[in-house]
């Protein structure tokens, strides 16, 4: 900022340059992006329904008192919590191990890595309806390869509440795994070659190398592509809602997907502000942390 | 002679371990792509199986035919071509509008520091946001603009979540580029203006091409809001994809057919700019 | 010859540690100056401001007379080469060499011609259809150079022109500069690290150290009559040596040495009668030779090491706690921790503050 | 003990050779130098050694150990690195310590072993700071310290001096020196900076192409370079080579220089080449600018100067921009372009074959 605050007429000229760049997109993020947050940060303190013509009707913050007290809220907190609680850990560790078979290149690694990628691209709601093919109970290849591997009796995954949630970790893991897979080849690649040569000339083993040298130089990247993680699970609906629709009953629904019902289902308007209102304050922390996280790297 | 001869046991002892090391990681290797990639081939397989296949079980995991059935009724029958052709019209003009503001917004704060860290924070606070909560305001709002059901209402409402996402990644490119440049051309001569337009914005083509086709793709794979916002006279790919797995009978092989056609540009970004697909999904916090 | 560029007091308050203070100092016309200081030092701040890319908090610039602090850097008629080149990527060698002249809409003919006839002059004429990606480093030096040189600026700043050469070509470009600034006869200001270049290219030589200029005057001056430690040691490779003592009196041109455990003294000294605590002696390593007895004025020491350097040797040498380098011929032979003596030349030695670093005998003319 | 010997090394990349079947000896306590320019082989040779980068062929022992099959950590090596190489996510005490911490020494031991390595080589004050807070030269003290806080046969030291500003690398280059020399230290040393390997090593091995061009000591390398390569090389300013045509006539010798004829006997050379053309090496000190008129003397003008403190270096003009360096201490002030006649000193004249390249012996 201080470089703008000019007092000579080059530095005005500099600023008013500046500024006039920036305008036009400023004016479109202003008015599409922030003028409805301030409109749903309004509608949250209403009553208010487009299912029937009754006047809105002011109540405070009632609305988040009503929401945070909703078991469904707590529910749809829940799952999303599991999601981010199992599939995380687990994509981390799938994904260092896939990072650490590939961090040495050889012929065509860079096809392989980027065929590993495809998923993470694929259009979320196909990859949720793929899911729904390969998981069907009776003509879907996952039963039938159980069947044959290990001897599982064929399984009807997507009615059963713990299975369905079982569903949706396989989708997410199957999906993000590559992500996590390249941010970590991103990070191993960023270790200097010669650390590791001083680490065999200082004589220590392979996994000793592994231990005391390149998991503690990842740290920042686990710390990245965790907190990005959790950010893509926050935004998780298409998918969802194609394969499991929150469904059976609410067993697998996700706060976003909550959201969703109850804005176009039920139409509540009040209450859905308030759910994203919420979500919104939860997104802000986290932004705050990834800009921290960010701008510490570029000092260093 | 004799310490020699250890030696080269030795020698072909270690040989032999890398060997076997270096197997077992290109089995494991082959087995992890085998199992991330099934599914896309799952899709790709489906789209050419002949109707009864589907219900095969054991599943048909090769076909005995290669059909192009699915793809012909996909397009005739399911209101395919329609979809294809509004993802495109809807993609394609976000990605124009988004690029032609976005670019100058990017300039002004990765070189002038436009808004400081508040503006960035602003901007990666809405890139953060679920697509979601800002359904129902601008819900309300495009009814009572009467503009629900349009081309202008998806494209505009797709600004939302690509916008700050363009503005972050252009803006990251900008500050890739040294501030000597314009130094140089201002020395030379030139007004801030011509040193952007002669020098800077050349250097940036690669970068916002990539943003460009970031965009494209994500407008392209939008679903909610273009379950929300639009009815009939809009239909992009992914409506008419949810529409054939919503009826009584789900039409698996059009589907698989259409949905083949969906994850293509997808795929094509993920094998040819690799090195950006990174930088994008980490909103720029690892430079690939 | 008037005074061409003209810099009054000026101050940049800046991010910490880039900032300048106070820096005043003028260049006739055609001169070559050099601003010589560690990284840091202010240096390449001074250009900016020059250059107008950094707007000053207070001071003035003159230029031929007239005030240009409040011109746009386009309207200043600077010119300017950068350390890190800033070559346009996206344009031929040919193109960045003429880019000034197309912001001043010249004919193509015209443009041709000078850029061909100034490539020639740095030695980048056989590469002017290709990309700056596809040259050397020293091609990309030589080209931002051209770049600067080939308009008809008031004043040319160069900025570590050469700082990223190998020492050879780093060697052989200084002499260029030379004949370069003779042909041309311009004004030039040169920013430098390297003492070398000061000494070898300068009429005047300005010494910068943390945003302040601390001595201004013709090189051999700047190399012979330092005027603080600062300056002693930034100029001259091995640097000057300093050697610290608790007390000193000079008497009748006899300089009397304290330290910590041992007294010397050195007769035929040229400094006025005078008594200082915490002084430090300085001498330069060529002007002092090493002798296995101690006789008339010299100072006891150990080796600390030693290393044949070509056909010379340089001794480090311990003094309490003071590591001084001596150069000798190859035939002195002297073991690791050995005592020896230095034999310190009256004529060349300085008297220093140990606390403020002032060079006791420096007087501002 | 400390003894390095390469018996016929090779090392192959595909079908580069980047080592071309060298042999070499170290001593034990000798400080050897590998000079040469980037790609000559001299890092590869060095890694060999450590065990980074296998043995093509050839055999490398240590100690009269056979060491082409052992692992890096088993060689009695030690290293320090261009870059440092520091554990960034570990402060300066652990990263010195890393060595002995591999080996599960006791906690006590090595904390009284890393405060003495600290304390020789001056960096104390820093034990539990991070590398990224150090300047370049406590960095490298730092990479310095983990290399010899374990006993080792051969300490391996990799262009440790090159990223350093210019006092930290003369304090740094004499401290090694004196630490190698007081400890008795097996030490070889890879640079490409000529100043360094003539200050600090017993012997150097000056490479090119993968091949060695001459071992000696300092001197040698310096008074009698091998061949034409080793001249340029070795020396800053480098040597002047001057191409030399004979004619004899009423049985006198007379050198052509630059299309100027010159009395052997009068230039006082007691000895040149039976050969019509070859190559005259003189060192920039070794010409003295003659008062004019003097016979014998060589006249060119002067193309540029620098005066450089103690001395000025000058170079000389002698037609065809055929180019000499000289350095003197004058007092006067030259001119570009004034005439100026040279004198070589006729002992350090140096004669090279044409062809060969190599140094004609008498």
């Amino acid at each position: 900022m201080s470089k703008l605050q000019g007092n000579t007429a080059i530095q005005r000229s500099e600023h008013r340059f500046a500024i006039i760049t920036a305008l036009p997109g400023l004016i479109a993020l202003i008015v599409l992006v922030a003028g409805p947050l301030l409109y749903m940060f309004f509608n949250s303190l209403f009553i208010k329904t487009l299912a029937a013509p009754i006047p809105p009707q002011f109540n405070w913050f009632g609305n988040y008192g009503k929401v945070l007290s909703d078991s469904r809220f707590w529910n749809a907190f829940k799952n999303t919590m599991i999601i981010m609680g199992v599939g995380i850990p687990v994509q981390a560790f799938l994904g260092l191990t896939i990072a650490l078979l590939l961090s040495k290149p050889f012929p065509g690694s860079r096809v392989i890595v980027a065929m590993f990628l495809i998923p993470v691209m694929i259009t979320p709601i196909v990859s949720g309806f793929q899911w729904k093919i390969i998981l069907n109970q009776r003509f879907g290849p996952m039963n039938y390869l159980l069947g044959i591997l290990i001897g599982m009796e064929p399984k009807s995954w997507l009615a059963e509440p713990f299975l369905a949630m079982v569903s949706i970790l396989i989708m997410d893991t199957w999906q993000w795994t590559p992500f996590v897979t390249v941010v970590l080849l991103a990070g191993l690649s960023a270790i200097p070659k010669q650390v590791y040569e001083a680490s065999s000339v200082d004589g220590s083993t392979m996994w000793g190398t592994l231990w005391r040298v390149t998991l503690p130089l990842l740290k920042p990247m686990f710390t990245l592509v965790v907190l990005l993680r959790i950010i893509f699970i926050f935004k998780i609906f298409d998918p969802v809602y194609i394969l499991t629709g929150g469904g059976p009953g609410i067993s697998t629904e996700t706060l976003s997907l909550l959201t969703y019902i109850t804005g176009f289902k039920n139409f509540n308007v009040g209450i859905t502000s308030t759910l994203a209102v919420v979500q919104l304050i939860a997104m802000v922390i986290i932004a705050k942390l990834f800009m921290k996280l960010v701008m510490g790297r570029k000092e260093r | 002679m004799n310490r020699e001869m250890l030696n080269r046991d030795e020698l072909a002892r270690k040989k032999r371990i890398k060997m076997i090391l270096s197997i077992i990681r290109f089995l494991l290797i082959g087995i992890f792509l085998l199992i991330f990639m099934f599914p896309v081939y799952w899709i790709a397989i489906g789209a050419f199986k002949v109707e009864g296949e589907f219900y095969n079980f054991p599943p048909v995991f090769w076909p005995s035919q290669f059909s192009f059935e699915n793809f012909e009724r996909a397009f005739t029958m399911f209101n395919g071509t329609k979809g294809l052709v509004d993802s495109l019209i809807v993609a394609g003009a976000n990605t124009v509008i988004v690029i032609c503001f976005g670019v100058l917004l990017a300039y002004s704060m990765g070189r002038f520091k436009t808004g400081g860290d508040n503006l960035s924070f602003f901007v990666i606070s809405l890139l953060f946001a679920p697509p979601v909560i800002s359904a129902i305001p601008l819900f309300m709002i495009f009814r009572t603009l009467s503009m629900l059901d349009t081309y202008r209402v998806l494209y505009l409402s797709y600004i939302l979540f690509n916008m700050p996402f363009g503005v972050w990644i252009m803006k990251g490119f900008f500050e890739d580029i040294p501030p000597g440049i314009e130094h140089a051309a201002l020395l030379d001569g030139y007004s801030r203006w011509q040193a952007f337009r002669k020098y800077v914005l050349p250097l940036a083509v690669p970068g916002i091409a990539v943003t460009a086709l970031f965009v494209f793709i994500f407008s392209w794979n939008e679903f909610l809001f273009a379950l929300i916002f639009t009815r009939s006279s809009v239909e992009t790919l992914t409506i008419t994809l949810s529409g054939m797995i919503g009826g009584h009978q789900i039409h698996w092989g059009e589907l698989s057919a259409l949905s083949l056609v969906a994850i293509l540009p997808g795929i094509i970004l993920t094998l040819f700019f690799q090195k950006y697909l990174v930088r994008g999904l980490t909103f720029g916090a690892v430079k690939g | 010859m008037s005074e061409y560029l003209e810099i009054r007091n000026i101050t940049k308050e800046y991010t910490p540690g880039k900032g300048i203070n106070d820096v005043s100092f003028s260049c006739t016309e055609g001169s070559f100056t050099v601003i010589l200081g560690p990284s840091g030092a202010g240096k390449t701040t001074t250009l900016s401001v020059l250059a107008g890319f950094l707007q000053t908090t207070s001071g003035d610039i003159v230029m031929n007379g007239h005030s240009i602090r409040n011109l746009k850097t386009r309207e200043r008629n600077v010119s300017m080469a950068f350390e890190d080149y800033a070559l346009y990527p996206t344009h031929s060698i040919f193109e960045n060499i003429a880019s000034p002249l197309r912001a001043r809409k010249m004919d193509n003919e015209t443009i041709s011609k000078k850029v061909k006839a100034i490539a020639q002059l740095v030695g980048i004429d056989e590469h002017l259809e290709k990309f700056p990606s596809q040259v050397s480093g020293g091609q990309k030096q030589r080209t931002g150079l051209a770049r600067c040189l080939v308009r008809d600026a008031d004043v040319y700043l160069l900025d570590e022109p050469i700082a990223h050469l190998d020492a050879k070509l780093r060697h052989r470009m200084r002499g260029e500069f030379k004949r370069i600034h003779k042909e041309l006869g311009k004004t030039m200001v040169y920013v430098s690290h390297d003492y070398r270049e000061a000494l070898a290219l300068a009429d005047m030589v300005i010494v910068m150290n943390k945003g302040s200029i601390v001595q201004i005057g013709p090189p051999e001056e700047v190399f012979s009559q330092p005027k603080n430690t600062f300056v002693a040691t930034l100029l001259g490779d091995p640097p000057m040596n300093l050697v610290q003592f608790d007390h000193i009196t000079v008497k009748n041109g006899t300089l009397s040495l304290i330290g910590k455990d041992f007294e010397s003294s050195v007769k035929g000294c040229r400094f006025p009668d005078m008594k200082a605590d915490g002084v430090s002696l300085g001498f330069r390593d060529f002007t002092v030779e090493l002798v296995a007895k101690a006789g008339k004025n010299t100072i006891p020491g150990s080796v600390y090491v030693f290393e044949p350097i070509e056909d010379q040797i340089i001794f480090t040498i311990s003094i309490a706690e003071n590591r001084v380098r001596v150069r000798t011929p190859r035939n002195i032979k002297f073991d690791l921790n050995e005592e020896v003596h230095i034999k310190l030349n009256p004529e060349t030695i300085h008297l220093f503050d140990n606390r403020s670093g002032d060079n006791l005998e420096y007087r501002e003319e | 003990m400390g003894q390095v010997k390469l018996d016929k090394v090779w090392k192959l990349y595909g079908n580069f050779e980047a080592v071309k079947g060298i042999s070499l000896e170290i001593h034990d306590g000798e400080f050897v130098s590998l000079l040469g320019p980037s790609g000559c082989g001299k890092t590869s040779t060095l890694r060999m050694v450590a065990g980074l980068e296998e043995i093509s062929r050839g055999e490398a022992y240590i100690d009269g150990v056979l060491i082409n099959n052992l692992d890096p950590g088993n060689r009695h090596v030690a290293m320090a690195y261009e870059s440092y190489a520091l554990y960034p996510h570990l402060n300066v005490f652990e990263n010195i310590a890393y060595p002995l911490r591999v080996r599960k020494v006791p906690n006590a031991e090595i904390k009284s072993r890393v405060e003495e390595i600290c304390d020789s080589l001056g960096i104390s004050q820093y034990l539990t700071d991070f590398p990224s807070a150090l300047s370049g030269g406590a960095q490298q003290r730092t990479g310095l310290a983990r290399a010899l806080i374990r006993p080792a046969s051969v300490y391996l030291l990799d262009e440790v001096l090159s990223h350093l500003d210019a006092t930290e690398r003369t304090m740094l280059r004499a401290e090694i020196r004196r630490i190698q020399k007081l400890m008795d230290l097996t030490a070889l040393f890879v640079t490409h900076d000529q100043l360094e390997a003539l200050a600090m090593s017993d012997r150097i091995i000056v490479m090119n192409d993968g091949e060695i061009q001459q071992i000696g000591t300092p001197e040698e390398i310096y008074d009698t370079p091998a061949n034409l390569f080793v001249a340029e090389f070795v020396g800053e300013p480098p040597m002047n080579i001057i191409r030399i045509q004979r004619k004899t006539e009423d049985r006198k010798n007379y050198l052509i220089v630059a299309g100027q004829k010159l009395d052997t006997a009068k230039l006082g050379l007691q000895w040149i080449p039976d050969l019509d053309n070859f190559f005259l090496g003189i060192r920039p000190k070794n010409i003295n600018r003659s008062n004019n008129g003097i016979d014998g003397g060589i006249s060119g003008q002067v193309h540029t100067y620098e005066m450089l403190g103690d001395h000025t270096l000058c170079s000389i003009d002698l037609g065809n921009n055929d180019l000499v360096f000289l350095i003197d201490t004058f007092d006067t002030q030259l001119d570009l372009d004034q005439p100026i006649t040279i004198s070589l000193t006729p002992e350090n004249v140096l004669f090279y074959d044409m062809n060969s390249s190599e140094l004609l012996h008498r």
